[in-house]
């Protein structure tokens, strides 16, 4: 069985946007894998290769078959027409046995704070309650390999740090395949197995780090995070540079 | 003084004329290519349904207009101002039938039996028929549906008994070997009203003012019409190229169907008689049918 | 105040119905009766048709055809609607068949239908053809437009071909569906009233059928203002289900 | 590979034709050709018609009297069901009307249109009254569905309400007013063909007229062939147009 | 004049929920304004208030009357059937005169590196691309008053301390009023003159800081950015704690 999932010399262009460009790398099963890079560089372009739900114009991408996958994608992509509680539904109804799905439901939602608002349809929720419920779905989902792209944007400190730890915890009950996409540095520190820097597009891999350290004894100020985020912080300034002269 | 702008005495610039595309129409193609002895232009309009001959003689838009003698009585009733100029057309429905053993009207006790529009004179003058032979309402079943259709669908056989005009009538004798036809109108209508009374029709309506204005004008066009008729009449085989020209309908089938078309013209005043009885027995049928009453003498356009 | 605002609204259509009535007294004052009949005539006309229990007598039949027609049009119109829009095999193959369903005129139609379908159902047959390509056009234009982020996500979590048509496709191809229901409700009266007119003994048509015959036209626009009647009626209660339905999410 | 699928998917249209042409042939041996002439019988009757020039000299009229009706209607519906979807006042005032429009039947329209609009005019105002409430009511659903969070976008930079109705409204009324106009464009040609049936000297309404009263089936259905080809041409005009406007963002 | 936008015992619900409930605040004018909070609290709402798109069900909102507004939403909001530059045409038409308006796109858009980008349909644009589009055209409508609402979001670190950068010049520029909502506690320190922390719904002000240290001079390491940070961050834990005990 393989144990990677392997980019192999990818290529794709998006309508005239030559995106990727013999882009090659791989993420160990089992481990999370973080993704940072300059905005427009190709993340997402990565995940929807990843989730099959682009094919690559050139290039091998192997080791996803047959994973059962979640995708939180950039966008809430909420069900307008269904409640909070019908949108987690939606997804599991196929997945999950009825008793089961109503306590899993329920279990999800009080964890991200929706469980009072599991009748109200998502034109009544805020943004980052929005992007709360999507988490929702993709996690109550089950999985092999966990797509997330920005999962923890519009959404407050202490939230993020929380649900941060949450995944780990997760993470350790049902050690699944992650590609966690962020643009904040000390996230992807915090969580990552690896941590990878993308350059500004075409995307290559200007920085990969494998971080040993366990979840619980990661912290923002305990090295070695601080002088990674550094170094990482710097190369995406040096790529910011070339695309964004001006600012 | 009666208030026309027009002379009394002048001619018109031309003189418009409406028909259906049916047998009483016929002569009036061979006039569409002539031009009256006064040298009045002749324009021919043909319509295709009842509201839109109506609707011209209300706008005044046709001179002349060929139309069910009942629908002129009835105009003539609701006030509007035209005279019957004459009558052409005396009988031209029959009673057709696929099957052998139907000879009589009441033969249909039980049958079913299709006739053109509801409440048309096909239709009133069918069930005056059935009630005279015997029948009881509701022992033949009436069904409507429009000439073209019954026709067709009698071809087919999917139509057994059928009230049809000509030339329908001579289409479906040429298409189905079985069909025959079983009653003549204007023969039944003698039976029972009397040799002397005929069944007019359908004929000419002319609009009262064009009649004040231009009565010279009007003799010119009866005469030249009456000419037409009778030539159509004595000549349907001549006559046959130019309706198929005009009106598309073959000529095998126009010939044959003049066997059974009576066209003969008879000036309104002269025709007030038949009329009347006519008239009358619709009357009593169905009084919307004549527009409530019997028309008065100035319904007749006099000579 | 809201409710004052509430109350001038709903009176509106009343002076609007105003003053077309007295436009239309006005009309009627330059034309003949037989053209042009006045209100007053009229609405006796449908009185005395109402009060002879013939209008029920008719429009029942007329109401059971135009309401049957229109839901075969509706149950077979959507899902072919979804079919063309989804599957191009199916669209090259049945959208000329739309076509030719809309451009068909009724007088080609009526000898075939009633030969095969029969005289009583020509109505329904009618209503049915002239509504069926309303709700199929509208349902492929809806499906057209569908967002495709939400198809990545039922792709992403599996979900079946069925539940995907129910769940992503219909909730988005419904305001397109109620524009074509809501057409398609209004054309079923006209429909089954000139298939009526052309071919059946009973119904407001063959009702309008003997007006015409006769010249009444005071009768013929007492059928017309019912079956307007019967469009307005069935607009607002069409106009209040949906609302009640779709109030929630847009 | 991807032209090989193009060209079966191009020639599947073509299949279905000949199977259809196959059943109607199968058809017309059980029937007498009065009631279904073979389709040799009327592809001949529709070559003699285009050889003696009479396809062309008749459809002429009709052509340009349905684009005319068609065109109107477009021109005036979508303004139309515009207002009805932005002002609740015009809305409760005008709904009522495109009822009247939708329900009531060709004939009680008859006598009205010849007498106020004239003869020759008549088939232009059946396609108009025909086809303007299928674009109104498609273009007031598009104005219902619009995303409102974009009129506050053009609350907030004070856009002014013209170029909010030209560049927010209608961008989305698009799909909708697609649907509309494609089925307005179907009905169109059988609108124009039943006007002239009832009403005019030429045409392809009138020359179906004629042909009925002759029981010349085969002159009927050749007729009937035609306007489904006038429809197909349309209906494939209007899709590449309406494609290459819309494929940049949609 | 009125020299402060003030909301004076403020209710509003919106559908069920009791967003605002006597919410008094009040923000100079021509100072930048920063609002930090737990998703969910209404921080658009009170946005949406000052935009005047949505009305107070009873108290007072004041010193808004005659502003000119520039807004944005914490959705890009774009139109789907214009270009990027057709995009920043449709907001600048009828403000600014024609020969003007083309150079400001030009600027803008190369300010923000999506100058390459201006004929493709938004469509093409990646999530963070988006964003800056919509930043783009707010910042070019002319404005005495900027609402923001999470504007940084999807974008990448030095992006984002760009812009901070950027939104500090162009204010020195033209002092307008902004009103700045996020979720990262030290974007809102290095921008705002006054920074206040938001409770959770109903919202009241937990915390309010004035900063007088010049732009130039705030540093995220340098005091008191880092007690205000601590201080803040640990207000927003325990605003969490209670709407979100399970994480
Ligand atoms: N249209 C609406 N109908 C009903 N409730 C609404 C509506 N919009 C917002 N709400 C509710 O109002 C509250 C505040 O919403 P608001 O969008 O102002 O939050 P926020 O502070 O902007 O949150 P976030 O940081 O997640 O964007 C939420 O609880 C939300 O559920
Ligand atoms: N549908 C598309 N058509 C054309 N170009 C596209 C399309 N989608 C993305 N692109 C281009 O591909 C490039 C990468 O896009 P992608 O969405 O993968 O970026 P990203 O790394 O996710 O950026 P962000 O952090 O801003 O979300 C961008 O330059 C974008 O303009
Ligand atoms: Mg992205
Ligand atoms: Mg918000």
């Amino acid at each position: 069985m393989t144990v990677v999932i392997k980019f192999e010399n990818v290529h794709k262009t998006l309508g005239p946007t030559r995106v990727l460009e013999g882009f090659s790398f791989q993420a160990e099963k089992g481990k999370i894998m973080c993704l940072v890079g300059p905005s427009g560089c190709g993340k997402t372009t990565i995940l929807q290769l990843l989730a099959g739900l682009e094919l690559p114009d050139a290039g091998q991408i192997t080791g996803t078959e047959g994973l059962k996958v979640s995708y939180v994608f950039q966008e809430p992509r909420l069900l307008l027409w269904k409640t909070v509680a019908g949108n987690m539904d939606f997804v599991l109804r196929d997945a999950i046995s009825p008793a089961r799905r109503q306590e899993l439901i329920a279990k999800y939602l009080s964890l991200m704070g929706l469980y009072e608002y599991r009748d109200s349809y998502p034109k009544a929720l805020s943004g980052g309650m929005k992007q709360r419920l999507a988490l929702c779905r993709a996690l109550a989902f089950p999985h092999d390999l966990l797509l997330l792209d920005e999962p923890l944007k519009s959404l407050d400190m202490p939230l993020r740090l929380g649900l941060v730890r949450q995944l780990t915890n997760m993470w350790r009950e049902n050690p699944c395949t992650m590609v966690f996409v962020t643009h904040d540095i000390m996230e992807a520190l915090l969580l990552g197995h690896r941590v990878v820097v993308l350059s500004a597009r075409p995307a290559t891999l200007l920085d990969t780090v494998d971080l040993n350290l366990p979840f619980e004894q990661r912290n923002i100020g305990r090295e070695p995070l601080p002088s990674h985020y550094e170094r990482m912080l710097s190369l995406l300034e040096a790529e910011s540079m070339k695309s964004l002269p001006y600012l | 003084y009666s208030g026309d702008k027009t002379p009394a005495s002048g001619t018109p610039e031309k003189i418009v004329v409406q028909a259906p595309l049916a047998p009483p129409t016929a002569p009036l193609f061979k006039m569409a290519g002539e031009v009256l002895p006064d040298g009045t232009p002749l324009e021919i309009i043909f319509y295709k349904s009842v509201e839109e001959a109506t609707t011209r003689v209300v706008k005044g838009e046709a001179d002349f207009s060929v139309l069910p003698v009942n629908v002129a009585a009835k105009l003539y009733n609701k006030g509007v101002d035209i005279s019957l100029a004459n009558v052409s057309t005396w009988g031209i429905l029959y009673l057709v039938s696929l099957e052998s053993d139907v000879r009589e009207w009441t033969d249909l006790r039980g049958e079913e039996l299709y006739v053109g529009a509801r409440g048309s004179t096909p239709d009133v003058l069918t069930q005056y028929f059935l009630s005279r032979s015997g029948l009881k309402d509701g022992e033949a079943h009436l069904t409507y549906l429009d000439s073209p259709e019954i026709a067709r669908m009698m071809i087919n056989g999917l139509v057994k008994n059928a009230v049809l005009p000509e030339p329908m009538l001579t289409q479906v004798l040429m298409n189905h070997k079985e069909a025959r036809v079983i009653r003549d109108f204007y023969s039944d209508w003698q039976q029972y009203e009397g040799d002397s009374t005929a069944l007019p029709q359908a004929g000419m309506v002319v609009l009262n003012q064009f009649a004040r204005n231009y009565p010279g004008t009007i003799s010119e066009f009866h005469r030249a019409y009456a000419g037409a008729l009778d030539w159509t009449v004595a000549n349907p085989a001549e006559a046959a190229p130019l309706v198929e020209a005009s009106a598309s309908i073959p000529a095998p089938v126009f010939v044959q169907s003049m066997e059974r078309t009576r066209l003969r013209f008879v000036p309104g005043s002269k025709a007030r008689a038949d009329v009347d009885v006519y008239l009358s027995r619709l009357l009593d049928f169905s009084p919307e049918m004549v527009g409530g009453k019997l028309p008065d003498e100035k319904f007749y356009l006099s000579d | 105040m809201k409710n004052s605002i509430s109350l001038t609204r709903g009176l509106l259509p009343l002076f609007g119905l105003a003053a077309f009535i007295a436009f239309w007294q006005l009309i009627s004052g330059f034309y003949s009766h037989v053209v042009v009949p006045s209100p007053a005539e009229v609405a006796q006309t449908l009185w005395t048709l109402a009060a002879g229990g013939e209008l029920w007598e008719q429009s029942r039949h007329s109401i059971l055809r135009g309401l049957l027609g229109f839901c075969l049009a509706v149950a077979a119109g959507t899902p072919l609607g979804l079919l063309i829009g989804l599957n191009p095999v199916a669209a090259s193959l049945l959208r000329p068949l739309v076509v030719v369903l809309q451009v068909t005129p009724l007088i080609s139609w009526l000898l075939l239908a009633m030969i095969w379908i029969g005289f009583s159902r020509v109505p329904v047959f009618v209503v049915f053809v002239t509504t069926v390509p309303l709700i199929v056009i509208n349902t492929y234009q809806g499906v057209k437009s569908i967002d495709r982020q939400l198809l990545q996500v039922a792709q992403i979590y599996r979900i079946s071909k069925p539940r995907v048509i129910r769940e992503i496709y219909l909730p988005q191809v419904a305001p397109y569906l109620l524009a074509g229901v809501s057409n398609a409700l209004g054309v079923t009266w006209k429909a089954v009233a000139m298939a009526e007119f052309l071919s059946v003994q009973q119904g407001i048509g063959a009702g309008m059928a003997v007006a015409r015959i006769n010249l009444e036209t005071a009768a013929l626009f007492a059928w017309t203002l019912f079956l307007i009647g019967l469009g307005l009626v069935t607009d607002r209660l069409l106009a209040c289900v949906t609302h009640h339905k779709l109030k929630h999410w847009m």
